[in-house]
């Protein structure tokens, strides 16, 4: 650890992040810090920049300028695989999953192993393998689906899907964009019992609207507006700040 | 392109009919045998060649579709008259000519598949067929291999002889050496400019023209010499090459689509053709027909045949192939190579009294036709032509106008000495 | 060969077994040498075919310039044979005895030092893969690391297909020009012209591709095939699970080159000789009807395409010359339009569900072995 | 190869060659306007560009030959005429080929290459069975033949002029059409978001048609144009369609303005060139520094950045 002054229980440590397209500044010198095992939720009105910060520390977006660590490496250097090999997992807004695949598939690429050309052609689908897709499956609900092409689910289930494929990452940093939008009343409640589930013994970062789940979960609440940190805190600190009331909630 | 009806031809009878009276300069020179009782097939045959009593199957290949169909429709069409007349003329041997058409779609292993079906399936006793240097070079080694005979028209670069091949075209040096000296003599150029197609018949010409150009010709020089993809149609910069360099000659070996463009972009750069003397060897009356004569007037092409000549034996065949093809047609030097073929292939046969291929090799050699449009041809020992060599200028209406021919019949010499 | 029931499924089995019959026995016993040597000549595009469903069906990598590949393959194999048919003596009229003729015409004096190693045969067998292969690999890794794709692949290796031939056109001294390698005669003295030498090829280039199947099917059963399917969906999925996905990209690329490369050396082996006319556009982007109108999807399906097409075009521009072209577009239409997956396709939508139905409809007792989801991942 | 010429005969070389260079500017941004409009706009790669511009020769051959025997009194004028005609045609066959084959394939870019490529076949084979397998020669009015003396070393052929004339009145047209028109406002509507343009109540099929209709019309318009300088037969059509996609891609496909600039780059670089070395090299080297720069900055020249 070359940089000393980085506070050591920091986990993801966000400074100056800055990013431009064609001079309009969605994320703007944005600073915040993650620890281990906290839950932090990024809320914010629509273009507030959210999603641009989860692609910058995922690598789908570049940065212009400012730095993000984690575990002290520096990510912004790094490709998305390697980002992904370094313990960051990433679930997009839309569901993605592979749909002319299987469940068992789909879960079993995410499977941390055989992750270059040749370990993947070399790659065996041993019992450890299938004993942990199972046990992935299992928590997401699709135990009994595992032979399923996954263009026959449901929106939901393919949420879940997604989801399931983090988790079989078994990443340090789970981001999630908006992991309960276009669901339904019943699939709501089984996600927040699957997030509360799943969040424990890792750190998560959330981008999401439903005020009432935000409040279950949530550790410490950040508020963007703008590409900068409007407030940020514990959520009853963020519910009280006229700011955010302003700007946000208040609408 | 084959069975397209033509105008100017009411009744198979009137078109048989013109087919023979066209055909009767060439008829008048056959020897008497051509009208004897036709010998026994078992004589004339030994080989297993697809010959009957009353039949002998021939072949022709050429594209009719792809890029090169553009080019290979009037040697198809210039064939299939000869055989025509033959035929009304009394056939081979006494046996009438059956073609089968094959295409080779401007693609050149469909050439080579389609040569060993004509020669191994059809038991062809000719081939009449290709244009392109490629196309040859791909069926060669099965002429070869199957002992077939074929007659190829085109004008190419040389440097080939082969036991089963007749070349009816010039080779390179019959049809480049003469013109330089021409002009070389008639207009004291000294400056000459090469430009060409990027392949080999215009390299090897190129390179013969250079040789010929500098060992040859007191005090002359070549100032440029340039290629361009097929097909390229931007010629400005070469033009302005062309205007800053000032040659005397501009010696242009340009094909396809390109000569439209080349020389309509030089008419309109202002380069008047009848200050600026242009020699090209790869401009027929058929190219013409594409780059529009009021485009090309002025430029002189150096080759052995132009549609204007004026013999009897080729205003009998203007007129019948006119008859069969229609009005408008044009005819160029590949053309009436192309119509050679099955004339001098007969003459042949009729001369060795057998369809067998190696008795028709071996006959080749000093097979006459005066019946030639061209004029007076032989066949040498190298199985290339014995042909003049002339120099025409083009005229608005797409004809050219002879303005020189050589005094005797140029010696073929497909492996020059000193030109390689 | 593996083939057991996990390596091939129940129709896949049965449409490896099907091709197999009809190459190795039907064909060879029905034709003649020369309807059997023009079979030859369309199974070599057969090899660019099962390249193609890797790269394209599987991958979603449109390669327009599959003919270059085809070509450096050929051109490696005729150069090798070119060498041998320019012995001293075949060519002592030349000015420069032993070298290839069309060099003596271009006024080279002595063989250029790429040409040297084609002396060797091994080495040629190992070039005829690498140098397609790294050519693919160069090729591959600058375009695919900088996320150039789909469409924009497609033209640049079309501009790619359009260089070399007119590379290979206007250095006519040192690749035979527009002619291309002609006259190509024996290999290790072995006349590849008879008749019997051509019934022999045809066995080699049959087993071969046999084997390139058998390595498409591999490569497409492990994981690697499962992470291509995955790529072409979700591109960014598959880069957030850990993968580089240009590397993955690279390497379908390269096999579908090597691929394409061992039917160009087997093509310049069936034919004679090699020319520019199968390196250029037109070919390259011919070679994708053909894996088209099999199936994209199905390896069986490119070997079948390859050859259904191009018998097409014999026979139909051996009647109808004028005809064929609109046939031919025709065709192309049809099968985007209304059969995106091709042969094979329709194969498995309409002819399988009818067979199944028949065949349970015999079978109609339990436990004959096959289950009809046969799909599960786990064996 | 300098030595020898004054001062003011390379003045006049370098100033023809720069004219060279426009000349084949105009004749890129002719072939490539179309197809930026087809490919940048709509998103399909429509290989048969090149039959359409030969459509349009051929309408221009047909209308000369027309003229030279009804109205040989108004030959000198019967290009405008053919032009007309030729955007006519090549624009109808567009809305018909966009109706019966490409408006299935808008979801699947790929497909719509290999079936306009079918397509290119077809029409290839048509215009050999209708027109015959030789090329056509398009006679010219006297008064677009030759050159115009500017200097005394200096002179320009007026086929030139003309060309770069109309490159110039299209590239407006279709940048007033694109830009300011409403029905260009509708054509970018729904490139951006073809549900949304929809929904507000855009004929989002009638737009297709007719953007496809244009650009075809305009290449039309390009093949009518190449008659005063390239050649018309049936397979003419293939040799621009390489050249044209490159120019398109390497100027960022989505944008006119990076169309007419990459044309200008690749002109310039190419006639300069030209003028150093052969032919075939000048375009090795030219299609191989495109596909260089591509590579390095895939987006094109001219490409917004834009958010993913």
């Amino acid at each position: 650890m070359l940089i000393g002054h980085q506070p050591k229980d920091f986990l993801l440590a966000v400074s100056g992040l800055t990013v431009s397209f064609d001079g309009f500044k969605a994320v703007n010198d944005l600073s915040f810090y993650v620890e281990d095992n906290e839950i932090r939720v990024i809320i914010g009105p629509n273009g507030a920049g959210k999603t641009t910060v989860l692609d910058l520390i995922c690598g789908k977006t570049k940065t212009t300028s400012g730095s993000i660590q984690f575990r002290g490496q520096e990510l912004t250097r790094l490709r998305e695989n390697e980002i992904v090999q370094a313990g960051v997992g990433r679930k997009f807004q839309t569901p993605s999953v592979f749909e002319d695949l299987t469940v068992f598939e789909n879960l079993e690429i995410s499977f941390p192993r055989g992750r270059t050309v040749f370990g993947s052609l070399t790659f065996q689908r041993d019992a450890a393998v299938k004993q942990r897709v199972e046990e992935v499956a299992e928590m997401i609900f699709l135990k009994d689906r595992l032979d399923t092409y996954a263009d026959q689910l449901s929106h939901g289930q393919k949420q879940w899907l997604e989801i399931g494929m983090l988790l079989i990452q078994d990443p340090d940093l789970l981001m999630l964009d908006e992991p309960v939008a276009g669901m339904s009343v019943s699939e709501r409640a089984k996600t927040a019992e699957l997030l509360n589930r799943i969040i424990k013994g890792r750190s998560v970062l959330v981008i999401e609207h439903d005020m009432k789940f935000v409040e279950d979960i949530a550790h410490k609440v950040t508020v963007l507006h703008q590409g900068q940190i409007l407030s940020e805190g514990t959520m009853e600190h963020v519910k009280n700040d006229p700011k955010v009331i302003e700007v946000y909630l208040g609408h | 392109m084959s069975d397209e009806k033509k105008p100017g031809l009411r009744s198979p009878f009137r078109r048989k009919l013109l087919m023979g009276m066209a055909a009767l300069p060439a008829i008048s020179m056959l020897p008497r045998t051509a009208f004897a009782e036709a010998p026994a097939t078992s004589a004339v045959n030994t080989t297993g060649l697809a010959v009957t009593d009353s039949e002998v199957t021939v072949g022709i290949l050429h594209s009719v579709t792809g890029t090169m169909a553009i080019s290979e429709t009037g040697s198809v069409e210039a064939e299939k008259l000869a055989i025509e007349q033959i035929n009304a003329a009394g056939g081979v041997l006494g046996r009438k000519i059956k073609f089968i058409q094959e295409d080779g779609a401007s693609d050149w292993p469909t050439f080579a598949e389609k040569a060993k079906k004509l020669l191994v399936n059809d038991k062809c006793a000719a081939v009449m067929g290709c244009w392109t240097s490629a196309s040859r070079k791909a069926v060669l080694p099965v002429f070869e291999q199957y002992n077939g005979m074929l007659y190829y028209p085109t004008f190419y670069e040389g440097l080939e002889q082969s036991k089963n091949v007749i070349y009816t075209g010039q080779e390179a040096t019959q049809q480049i050496i003469a013109g330089l000296d021409w002009v070389n003599k008639t207009k004291g150029a000294k400056t000459f400019y090469l430009l060409g197609s990027d392949y080999i018949w215009p390299r090897t010409s190129n390179k013969i023209a250079r040789k010929h150009i500098e060992g040859h010709l007191q005090g002359a020089k070549v100032v440029g010499e340039e290629y361009f993809p097929l097909g390229h149609t931007q010629f400005n910069s070469v033009i302005n090459k062309i205007k800053l360099t000032k040659p005397d000659v501009i010696y242009a070996i340009i094909v396809g689509g390109s000569n439209v463009a080349f020389y309509k972009q030089l008419k309109a750069a202002g380069i008047d053709l009848s200050k600026q003397t242009l020699l090209t060897i790869s401009v027929t009356e058929d190219e013409i027909d594409g780059i529009g004569g009021e485009n090309i007037a002025g430029a002189y092409a150096c080759m052995k045949y132009f549609q204007s000549l004026d013999n009897p034996n080729n205003k009998a065949f203007v007129t019948a192939f006119k008859k069969m093809w229609g009005e408008k047609t044009v005819i160029g030097d590949v053309t009436q190579a192309a119509y050679l073929g099955p004339w001098l292939w007969k003459l042949t046969v009729e001369k060795a009294g057998s369809f067998d291929i190696d008795k028709v090799a071996a006959a080749s050699p000093g097979v006459e036709f005066k019946g030639a449009p061209e004029g007076y041809v032989r066949v040498h020992e190298n199985h290339h032509l014995w042909s003049k060599t002339r120099v025409g200028r083009a005229k608005t209406d797409g004809q050219y106008e002879l303005i020189y021919e050589t005094a005797d019949l140029v010696e073929p010499d497909p492996f020059p000495k000193g030109y390689q | 060969m593996i083939i057991n029931s996990r390596f091939f499924n129940r129709s896949e089995l049965i449409g490896f077994l099907a091709l197999a019959l009809l190459l190795f026995v039907i064909l060879p016993l029905s034709l003649d040498i020369f309807r059997l040597n023009l079979v030859a000549k369309y199974l070599t595009y057969a090899f660019v075919g099962i390249g193609l469903v890797l790269c394209w069906g599987y991958g979603g990598i449109l390669s327009l310039g599959q003919g270059v590949f085809f070509g450096l393959g050929g051109y490696c194999m005729a150069m090798y044979l070119k060498l041998e048919a320019s012995s001293v003596e075949n060519t002592k009229i030349q000015s420069t005895p032993g070298i290839p003729d069309f060099m003596d015409w271009n006024q080279l004096t002595q063989l250029p030092f790429f040409w040297k190693p084609f002396h060797s045969f091994p080495i040629t067998l190992i070039a005829i893969i690498l140098v397609p292969g790294i050519f693919a690999f160069i090729i591959g890794a600058a375009m695919f690391k900088r996320r150039v794709g789909g469409v924009y692949f497609a033209i640049i290796t079309q501009a790619i297909a359009a260089i070399m031939t007119i590379l290979i056109v206007g250095q006519q001294g040192y690749t035979g020009g527009i002619n291309g390698i002609t006259d190509l005669r024996t290999l290790h003295g072995w006349d590849i012209r008879t008749d019997h030498a051509k019934f022999i090829l045809y066995f080699v280039e049959v087993v071969l591709l046999f084997a390139c199947i058998v390595a498409a099917q591999f490569i497409r059963l492990t994981k690697l095939g499962r992470i291509l399917v995955a790529m072409r969906e979700q591109e960014d999925r598959v880069r957030f699970s850990g993968y580089s996905v240009a590397n993955f990209k690279i390497f379908a690329f390269c096999a579908a080159a090597i691929f394409a490369a061992i039917g160009g050396a087997m093509f310049t082996l069936e034919v004679g000789f090699m020319s520019p006319s199968f390196v250029g556009i037109v070919p390259s982007i011919e070679m994708v009807i053909y894996t088209a109108v099999g199936g994209r999807m199905s390896i069986f399906g490119a070997v079948w395409g390859s050859l259904l097409v191009n018998f097409a075009k014999t026979s139909l521009s051996e009647s109808f010359p004028q005809l064929w072209l609109f046939g031919l577009g025709a065709l192309f239409i049809a099968v985007v339009l209304a059969f995106p997956n091709g042969l094979s396709g329709i194969w498995q939508d309409h002819v399988q569900p009818r067979i199944d139905r028949l065949l349970a409809a015999r079978k109609s007792k339990p436990g004959n072995g096959f289950s009809v989801a046969d799909g599960a991942p786990a064996e | 190869m300098f030595g020898d010429y004054s001062l003011s005969d390379l003045g006049a070389i370098f100033a023809m060659q720069g004219f060279a260079g426009l000349i084949l500017f105009s004749v890129y941004v002719l072939m490539a306007l179309g197809l930026a409009i087809i490919f940048g706009q709509m998103g399909v790669i429509n290989m048969a560009h090149g039959e359409f511009m030969i459509l349009g020769a051929y309408v221009t051959w047909m209308t000369s030959s027309a003229f030279q025997q009804y109205l040989p009194s108004l030959f000198p004028g019967y290009f405008f005429i053919a032009m007309s005609l030729a955007f006519i045609a090549s624009g109808a066959l567009g809305m018909l080929v966009e109706w019966a084959l490409i408006r299935h394939l808008y979801k699947r870019p790929l497909d719509t290459l290999l079936a306009t490529w079918g397509l290119s076949l077809i029409l290839q084979q048509a215009y050999r069975s209708v027109f015959g397998a030789r090329e056509v020669g398009v006679e010219l009015p006297e008064w677009m033949m030759g050159s115009k003396q500017v200097t005394d070393t200096i002179e320009v052929p007026i086929n030139g002029i003309f060309v770069m004339g109309l490159t110039v009145l299209i590239t407006l047209a279709v940048a007033y059409i694109l830009v300011f028109s409403r029905w260009g406002k509708q054509v970018r509507a729904v490139v951006q978001n073809r549900v949304m343009a929809g929904a507000v109540g855009i004929n989002t099929e009638k737009v297709d048609r007719y953007t496809f209709g244009l650009g075809c019309g305009i290449a039309g318009v390009a093949g009518s144009a190449f008659t005063m300088i390239g050649s018309t037969g049936p397979t003419a059509g293939q040799l621009y369609i390489v050249d044209t996609f490159l120019v398109v891609v390497f100027g960022g496909a989505a944008s006119l303005v990076g169309t007419i600039a990459s044309a200008f780059t690749i002109s310039q670089a190419q006639s300069t060139m030209e003028f150093f070395l052969s032919g075939s090299m000048a375009k090795v080297l030219t299609l191989l520094a495109i596909v260089a720069i591509l590579m390095m900055r895939p987006q094109g020249l001219f490409a917004l950045k834009v958010r993913k």
